[in-house]
């Protein structure tokens, strides 16, 4: 194993006394507890991690955040593995593996880098420029670049882990948990609020972890332990660290991605979910996501060695690692000279700083001046020496301008750049929220303009970059958060803390270090992973991509899986000085969820496999699955399709159960029908509104069939509706429809007809509905009824009885969809299994025989009778459906004014019919399209398709429903069936096969 | 995902509610009597304005009750909610 | 006036190279707008374009600006999940779409700019007996109408695409699919900046940050446009706005059947090809492929009320990869890299309006709603004619607005569900 | 009213009883299903004197008129569903002639009131974790600053429709959901309780145990 050469010996927040050892590339390393991959590799002296996308560039660590655009790496294995894993967002665990990815055969030698030869001829969109010839070359120039897409590899195997979500509501949400949001959450909080606090990292404290600075003459982690502990004991707090707001939505509705277990590697406990979703509803939220520092742009800033200024220092002081033992600083502002002193201090030589500004003169840049450390003022890093490595920096003088390189070049050697060209609030959220943003000339950045929704952005988050103002910002935004949500209106704020603060001067923008005298900009890279470069975005305004966004696509500048964190400002800045525009002008580009990206896992949660969507289930489901039957899915329900014997066909199945039923009785679990209560003095009013046909004449205790419409006549559902007293309806309506149907009741009554005195109440789940059909089937609910009176003139077709059947109390109902006698028994849903039992052993002396989905639509196909959603598609009238008789002509009803339009007048409208291939064991598949006769060239003009298709066993012949132009008036004619392999001749009949008088209606 | 108050159950989360579209359209009293142009306004000409717009929701998870709601369409801002049986805010043009 | 650009190919780009890409010529000008133009065409889309292109191209009316109220491309052109086919159900549409790929089939060439045509095949997954019957039903009519279709068996979609959860228990079992071959993606922005360059070099002023604020008649027909770049002269006018349609529509006192709804998308990280067949299942709302740059380009629904706020709610996405996730286990480690929102405009019947209006000189191009990045060159060309003969082509006549009064829908509601 | 033999409940399927034992000890969820009870579907307009009347001369309490609470009266529980409906909960049995008392008391009236008794499972749920597990499905504000013992509220948990009843400050709440949903919301249930450790419960133990159990504020939902 190699030893951790750059671990500092004291300091830090790693554990030392627990080790851990880890797997890089085939190679073992050493780190600690608290570290990550990325601050363990720097640890062991190991800089080159990844290579770019397009040039495949070598690359090392830029950040030590969530904002790396470079450190990219694969991350563990097998089913478990994660592509793109930010090597400063890994926190180390014991056996890690990792390695670099977009690389072959490795990242040291690396294939790939062939494309950097060529990056010449390979500007921004070069694609869109070439690979157009030969026409039919293209597929094989895809071929190419498909090989050559994408970061990391996708696991092979479906993911081990679970995922979990989580509502939750607050009254302040504080995102960031650096200085500003730990006092935010505690002025909230002490204001009694119910408070989130929400940080990415594992520990809170943001900026201070690196800082090593003092309040109140505390360290800044004595500072950070006592607001944690405070926070910590107070009930109405929900501390989340590991957790990143991803996203800002409408009505201040937020989500988190909090990561459970990651960090624990293959060692956490399969009973805890590895990363959970929080639903925030906040009333207010404290946006304190701190600043990014920026890069500079020069010469091969990208090389491995060449990090930002304030990762330096964090690397340093929270995990105790020296990036390197020779370092060039290279800034426009004062912060990196904080960074400079912790590095000096910690025992690495500072070589030189490079200040843009002639004469910096903050305090802190003072102090290491009179550490002796050298000073360049006006100067900047023409270029980077070094490959896997930075090895040495050419210095040069800006003019005045600083547009251009002047003086003799000097070299520097160095194996570390340190870089800090400004900093940028993180403004992500707030420009979710649709907050505007302002340009802050001063401060040379972006901050929030106004507030959008119930929120404030406090401390760098909003271009505050002092320690001192933070904390007070923070904490007058927590108390104001607390007392808009309507809590404890006269806490106050505390003092401010007592810090010496340190004088800064302003920061001077340098946006792109000038080429040297004929060279050019290629090299300067703006966005690391996507490899955009000056050059390319001065291209991109050539060609006139002069909008911002333009710039994006055309270049792809900020579409990495950073989003452009460290490199968008940079980019825009160039592109506005080709312009002439100023940046406020230029603008960004937008700003979208996630903050960082996010696995489709934890989007999910639980709702995955079983839990995926429900399956709703029958009373007498567990009858059915014990019986071996087979199931379709309708809508939500798992129906028994058909219920094979063993060795049985799903043909031979239905042959069986049609026949049962045709000659003996079948039984058919029909509880998911939808069935509604309907009561009231103007139901009947109501029911003529809703449907074609009239229902005021029908008699108490009489069923009727009728046929809904939407307002664009266009059939819509259908069932059969009895009426059970004076004002009392119950309707039935499809499986599939039964929610659809009563919310349209629903909406009529409320919206459009408010005094309509009409009650709706949906009893589907209330009642089980077992159908028995077929000649025996009154003999066997005779059986099993003493109190009602099956005799057909007193219990005549087409309606409904009371009694108890089996000794359950039940509703029976004698219609019929199988067009054979029969009896539909309704009992509640918990006897439901009761008598199902009793029917099929009571049944057994006559031969019952369960029947599934598949054959009852044989049996009613047989009949003609039409189901919703399989004869009609949204563009069927009940007249084209041949039920003009029960339109009714003298009252108004949803949908009649659209039944009188010309297209739906129109006299070759398609309609339905029966159609009889003329070869009887040819079965068209449903769903075949209707010719007049087959040309040998398409188009064919289509007359119709076949809706219904089935072997009926008892005509022994195919049948089908079709709808065919003008198909009413061609009964007799025959038409052409084009199918894949023949045609098949078929015969236009009407829609009824079997019994078309109804005489078996009555057993 | 917008925050909802139903005039009933108070502050719910969209997911609760169905959306119906524009409020305040009538059902013509007498739909024989309309032309086919006035009929296909009545069935699909909608308003679909850019900003505030009045319209309809039902809390289908909830306590299942229509109710109106002015709601700006590009801020999704929502301004005024009202019973089916109350006239729109004042400031709404209808 | 003509501006003959640089032609692009290999050669171009080594000799450019030479000078450090000092020497590209502009893909299109920004030129100040004119007083007066024979066409303005509203909305820099990919269809406004490509109707301007036509209209110089195969009506020889070069006086055309098109303006645009933001950047060029940047409406729901620059935001779809990019999925071409053709695969309609009614005559009606199978002609258009059809129409349009096969422009899009040689755009390429025609417009010396790579648009990525990738035709590497669209799935349409069937996961019940239902969704089964009416892919077997498109199939038919498609092929009847001569494009084409196919349908696979499970087996055949599990080796097409191995890494779907094609098992019986599945929540969505997949029964079959429906492959349309010649179906793929195409790189949406490469299209709208395809059309700008060709249309530029055809003497088209395409004018973006001006926005239409007014549309000023003259008796029965037009005179101009107000813009925020002031008022422009013209004698006819082509409205292609899509989402906005209704605020163009409402400034001349016309009412659409169209509302504007949220239509999302989102990519993953880039990764590794593993898709490379454009997968669709608008039962479960789930349309995926992967591009040529590694990300997964993954479409949702749209969420059901109207908004013109170019993005959508969290629960549809999250509903939408919830689907995503029961098909492709493999996907739940793979990470959301952004998501966006367009502006649709969806019309009742899941069908486009390409129109003359009851003003003179005024025309509409909309409705395509969810899916009409497939026909932008077979839109653009069917409004071109339209608008340069004062009637419609025989492709887009039954897209006329009076069909909502006749009851003349072309119902595409199956084949659309949310149709990319 | 058929014989008990006849009836299964809504889980009957999943043999909770041989699973569940007396004393949950160190479960941090605890569920049963509650089954058989009786539920009457009450619709009628609350504005009108007569029916709140009529309905309080029935049942002994009135139908609370607040949206999302709950009226108690012996053993009659009234939950309000809508402005104009309520879920009337009764032992087991007394359904029928409860229906009959009150169709009797308003006749006349313009109302409803129908026998729904096995439309909605009902699923028991306690435990400190209780409101956790409720959370990960369910977007109402569970918080006891928002809802109470006594609250009742109409919403969804994870993908189906639920009536929620908070029972005491445990909490325990009595989860109503659609029977045909029932066996998904129970596993939705055991799933989501799974990291808090679960146990089911014996139906006649419930009552028992949450009784005796003190008021604990679990973590998550403070
Ligand atoms: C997320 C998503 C996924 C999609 N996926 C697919 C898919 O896979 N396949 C498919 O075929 N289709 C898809 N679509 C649909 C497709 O994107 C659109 O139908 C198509 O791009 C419309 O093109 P257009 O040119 O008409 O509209 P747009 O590109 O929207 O252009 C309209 C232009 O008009 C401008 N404009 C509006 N008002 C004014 C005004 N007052 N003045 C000046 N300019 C104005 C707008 O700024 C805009 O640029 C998808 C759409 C979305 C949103
Ligand atoms: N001298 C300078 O120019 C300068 C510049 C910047 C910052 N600073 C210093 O940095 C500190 C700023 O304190 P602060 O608290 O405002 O910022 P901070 O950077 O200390 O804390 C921000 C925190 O927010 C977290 N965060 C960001 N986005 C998040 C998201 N979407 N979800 C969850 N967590 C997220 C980060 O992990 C970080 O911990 C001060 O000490 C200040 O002096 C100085
Ligand atoms: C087909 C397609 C692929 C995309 N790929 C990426 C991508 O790789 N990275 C990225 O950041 N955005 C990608 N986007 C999204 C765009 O960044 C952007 O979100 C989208 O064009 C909408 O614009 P807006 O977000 O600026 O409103 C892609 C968009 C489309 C349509
Ligand atoms: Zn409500």
């Amino acid at each position: 194993m190699s030893q951790q050469t750059y671990r500092l010996a004291v300091g830090g927040h790693i554990d030392r006394t627990r080790p851990l050892s880890f797997d890089f590339n085939g190679k073992r390393y050493g780190g600690y507890v608290g570290d990550t991959l990325a601050s363990a590799l720097l640890a062991n002296g190991v800089h080159l991690v990844g290579r770019s996308y397009k040039y495949h560039r070598p690359r090392g660590v830029l950040s030590a955040g969530s904002e790396e655009p470079n450190a990219l790496v694969q991350h563990g294995t097998g089913g478990a593995t994660d592509p793109n894993f930010r090597a400063t967002q890994v926190e180390l665990y014991d056996e890690l593996v990792a390695a670099s990815q977009n690389c072959w055969p490795s990242v040291s030698f690396d294939l790939g880098a062939v494309n950097s030869l060529f990056s010449r001829v390979l500007p921004a969109g070069f694609y869109y420029k070439t690979f157009m010839w030969p026409k039919a070359f293209w597929k094989y120039y895809e071929y190419v670049i498909r090989r050559a897409a994408g970061l990391g590899r996708a696991p092979d195997a479906p993911d081990p882990a679970y995922y979990d979500n989580m509502h939750v509501h607050c009254e302040v949400l504080v995102v960031g948990g650096g200085v500003t949001g730990l006092a935010a959450a505690l002025s909230a909080a002490r204001a009694d609020a119910r408070v989130i606090l929400a940080d990415e990292q594992c520990e809170f404290g943001g900026g201070l972890l690196g800082a090593g600075e003092q309040i109140d003459g505390m360290s800044t982690d004595e500072w950070v332990a006592q607001a944690v502990a405070e926070l910590a004991s107070m009930k109405q707090v929900t501390l989340l660290p590991r957790s990143t707001v991803i996203g800002y939505f409408d009505h201040n509705f937020l989500t988190i991605a909090e990561r459970i277990q990651d960090h624990l590697g293959p060692m956490g406990t399969p009973d805890k979910a590895r990363q959970r979703l929080w639903k925030v509803r906040a009333k207010q939220v404290v946006l304190a996501t701190g600043a990014h520092e920026r890069p500079m742009v020069f010469k091969n800033n990208d090389r491995p060695g060449i990090m930002l200024a304030s990762a330096a220092q964090t690397y340093v002081n929270r995990f105790a690692v020296k990036p390197g033992n020779n370092v060039v600083f290279f800034t426009n502002n004062d912060s990196a000279y904080g960074a400079a002193l912790t590095l000096a201090e910690a025992g690495i030589k500072v070589a030189a700083v490079l200040d843009v500004r002639a004469q910096p003169t903050g305090r802190l840049a003072t102090k290491v001046r009179d550490r002796g450390i050298e000073i360049l003022g006006r100067h900047a890093i023409a270029a980077a020496m070094g490959k896997k490595r930075v090895s040495a920096v050419e210095v040069m003088m800006l003019n005045e301008s600083a547009d251009r390189l002047i003086g003799t070049a000097r070299k520097i050697a160095c194996d570390l750049v340190c870089m800090s060209a400004g900093w940028s609030p993180a403004v992500h959220l707030f420009s979710q929220s649709r907050g505007k943003l302002k340009y802050d000339a001063n401060r040379s950045c972006f901050v929030p303009g106004d507030s959008v929704q119930a929120e404030r952005s406090a401390g760098a988050a909003n271009g505050t970059f002092s320690l001192a103002a933070c904390i007070v910002e923070g904490h007058e935004a927590g108390l104001a958060a607390a007392t808009d949500a309507g809590y404890n209106k006269n806490a106050s704020v505390p003092k401010a803390p007592v810090r010496q603060e340190i004088e800064e001067a302003p920061v001077d923008p340098l946006w792109l270090v000038p080429a040297k005298a004929g060279e050019h900009t290629n090299k300067h890279f703006v966005d690391f992973q996507n490899d955009v470069t000056a050059a390319d975005v001065v291209l991109a305004a050539r060609e006139g991509y002069r909008s911002v966004e333009h710039l994006k696509r055309y270049t792809t500048m900020g579409m990495g899986t950073d989003q452009g964190k460290t490199s968008n400002v940079n980019a825009l800045a160039i592109f506005g000085q080709v312009l002439g525009s100023d940046i406020p002008d230029v603008g960004t580009t937008t700003f979208r969820p996630p903050y960082t990206p996010v696995t489709f896992g934890v989007l999910v949660g639980r709702d995955v496999g079983e839990l995926a969507d429900p399956v709703r289930r029958t009373p007498m489901h567990q009858w059915h699955e014990s019986k071996g039957a087979k199931f379709e899915d309708v809508g939500q329900w798992r129906r028994p399709w058909y219920y094979p014997l063993p060795g049985e066909s799903m043909q031979d199945a239905v042959n069986r159960e049609c026949l049962a039923t045709r000659k003996a009785i079948g039984i058919l679990d029909a509880s998911t029908l939808g069935k509604i209560d309907i009561r009231g003095p103007h139901a009947a009013e109501f029911l003529d509104r809703i449907y074609t046909n009239g229902w005021k004449k029908l008699a108490i205790g009489r069923c009727r069939y009728g046929v809904m419409c939407g307002e664009d006549g266009m059939v819509f559902d259908d069932g059969v509706t009895a009426r059970l007293g004076e004002n009392h309806y119950w309707m039935t309506t499809t499986t599939g429809n039964a929610a659809r149907v009563l919310a349209w009741l629903e909406e009529w009554l409320q919206t459009e007809w408010p005094e309509l005195k009409v009650y709706c109440n949906s009893m589907t789940e209330h009642w089980a509905t077992a159908s028995v059909a077929g000649p025996l089937a009154r003999k066997l609910v005779a059986k099993l009824t003493s109190d009602i009176d099956f005799d057909p003139d007193n219990f005549p077709f087409m309606s409904c009885r009371e009694g108890a059947v089996a000794g359950i109390p039940a509703r029976v109902f004698r219609i019929s969809f199988t067009g054979e006698l029969s009896f539909e028994i309704n009992v509640r849903s918990s006897c439901g299994r009761a008598l199902w039992n009793t029917l099929m052993t009571v049944g057994e002396q006559y031969g019952i025989t369960p029947f599934g989905t598949e054959a009852m639509h044989v049996l009613r196909a047989e009949k003609g009778f039409i189901i919703a959603g399989q004869e009609t598609d949204g563009t069927v009238t009940p007249i084209d459906l041949g039920l003009e008789p029960m339109v009714s002509k003298r009252k108004d009803f949803i949908g009649k004014r659209s039944l009188s339009r010309p297209d739906t007048q129109r006299e070759d409208r398609k309609q339905l019919v029966g159609l009889l291939p003329v070869d009887a064991r040819e079965v068209l598949p449903e769903g075949s399209q209707i010719v007049e006769k087959v040309d040998d060239k398409p188009p064919v003009p289509m007359i119709g398709h076949v809706t219904s298709s089935y072997y009926s066993a008892y005509l022994e012949r195919s049948i089908a429903l079709a709808l065919i132009k003008r198909g009413r008036s061609r009964h007799g004619e025959t038409v052409q069936v084009p199918l894949e392999d023949k045609v098949v001749p078929a015969k236009i009949s009407a829609p009824q096969f079997y019994d078309p008088e109804g005489v078996r209606i009555n057993g | 995902m917008l925050l909802i108050k139903c005039p009933w159950c108070g502050d719910r989360d969209e997911h609760e509610f169905s959306y119906g579209g524009e409020a305040h359209i009538v059902r013509p009293r007498d739909p024989e009597k309309l032309t086919d142009d006035q009929w296909a306004d009545y069935l699909f000409m909608r308003k679909n304005p850019k900003g505030a717009h009045l319209e309809r929701w039902v809390h289908a998870h909830g306590c299942r009750r229509w109710f109106n709601v002015e709601r700006d369409t590009v801020t999704h801002a929502i301004t005024a909610v009202y019973k089916m049986n109350e006239k729109p805010p004042r400031s709404s043009k209808t | 006036m003509n501006n003959k650009p640089s032609k692009y190919s290999i050669v171009s780009l080594v000799r450019n190279a030479l000078n450090y890409h000092q020497n590209w010529q502009e893909a299109w000008r920004s030129p100040e707008p004119k007083k007066e133009y024979d066409v303005i065409i509203v909305g820099a889309g990919g269809h406004g374009l490509a109707t301007a292109y036509y209209l110089a191209k195969e009506h020889g009316v070069t006086d055309i600006a098109v303006l645009e109220k933001g950047w060029l491309g940047g409406g729901n052109t620059g935001r779809n999940t990019t999925i071409i086919r053709s695969n309609y159900l009614w005559d009606e549409s199978a002609a258009i779409y059809e129409h349009a790929l096969k422009l899009y089939e040689g755009l390429s060439q025609e417009l010396n700019y790579n648009i990525m045509l990738s035709q590497r095949g669209v799935l349409n997954l069937a996961h019940n007996l239902h969704d089964l019957r009416e892919l077997s039903r498109r199939v038919n009519a498609i092929r009847l109408n001569g494009v084409d279709s196919e349908i696979l068996t499970t087996e055949q979609v599990k080796a097409m695409v191995p890494i779907m959860n094609t098992s019986p228990h599945s929540r969505y079992p997949v029964l079959g699919a429906s492959l349309q071959r010649r179906g793929g993606t195409a790189r949406h922005d490469a299209v709208a900046w395809g059309f700008a360059r060709g249309a530029d070099a055809r003497g088209v002023d395409i004018i973006q940050n001006c926005e239409v604020t007014g549309i000023k008649r003259n008796g029965a027909g037009v005179e101009g446009v107000q813009t925020s770049r002031g008022f422009i002269k013209a004698k006819k006018i082509g409205v292609v706005a899509a989402g906005h349609s209704s605020v163009l529509a409402d400034m001349v006192g016309l009412r659409l059947p169209i509302e504007s709804h949220p239509l999302q998308a989102l990519v993953s990280e880039p990764i590794k090809p593993v898709l490379d067949t454009v997968v669709m299942s608008a039962a479960v709302h789930v349309y995926v492929s992967q591009s040529d740059k590694g990300e997964l380009v993954i479409g949702a629904g749209i969420d059901s009320y109207n908004s013109y706020a170019q993005r959508g709610s969290f629960q549809v996405v999250q509903h939408q990869i919830g689907a995503l996730l029961e098909l492709f286990p493999i996907f739940s480690r793979l990470r959301m890299l952004r998501q966006w929102g367009g502006i649709v405009d969806v019309c009742p019947d899941a069908s486009p309006i390409i129109s003359k209006t009851p003003i003179k000189g005024l025309y509409f191009n909309c409705g395509w709603g969810t899916g009409g990045f497939k026909t932008t060159p077979g839109s653009g060309w069917v409004f071109a004619h339209t608008i340069a003969q004062d009637r419609p082509h025989r492709l887009n006549e039954p897209y006329n607005l009076e069909r909502f009064s006749t009851a003349y829908l072309i119902d595409e509601h199956g084949a659309a569900a949310v149709a990319h | 009213m058929a014989k008990d033999y006849l009836r299964q409940s809504a889980l009957a399927h999943l043999h909770l009883a041989a699973l569940g034992v007396d004393d949950p000890d160190g479960a941090g969820v605890v569920l049963c299903e509650r089954p058989f009870r009786g539920q009457l579907s009450l619709r009628g307009n609350s504005a009108d004197h007569e029916f709140v009347e009529g309905v309080q001369g029935v049942l002994g309490v009135g139908a609370p008129l607040d949206p999302n609470t709950v009226n108690v009266a012996g053993n009659i529980t009234v939950l309000w569903l809508g402005p104009n409906e309520w879920l009337i909960v009764t032992p087991d049995g007394q359904e029928t002639e409860l229906v009959e008392r009150i169709s009797d008391a308003l006749a006349g009236q313009h109302f409803a009131v129908s026998d729904v008794s096995d439309s909605r499972a009902i699923i028991g749920l306690t435990g400190i974790h209780a409101r956790d597990v409720l959370m990960k499905g369910c977007s109402l504000d569970l918080h006891p600053r928002a809802f109470n013992a006594g609250s009742c509220a109409q919403s969804s948990l994870a993908r189906c429709h639920v009536l929620l009843h908070q029972i005491n400050e445990i909490p325990t709440y009595d989860i109503y959901v659609h029977r045909s949903f029932s066996d998904y919301a129970w596993r939705w249930l055991e799933d989501a309780a799974r990291e808090y450790g679960f146990a089911i419960i014996n139906q006649s133990a419930i009552d028992v145990v949450t009784q005796r159990s003190t008021r604990k504020e679990s973590p998550v939902s403070a």
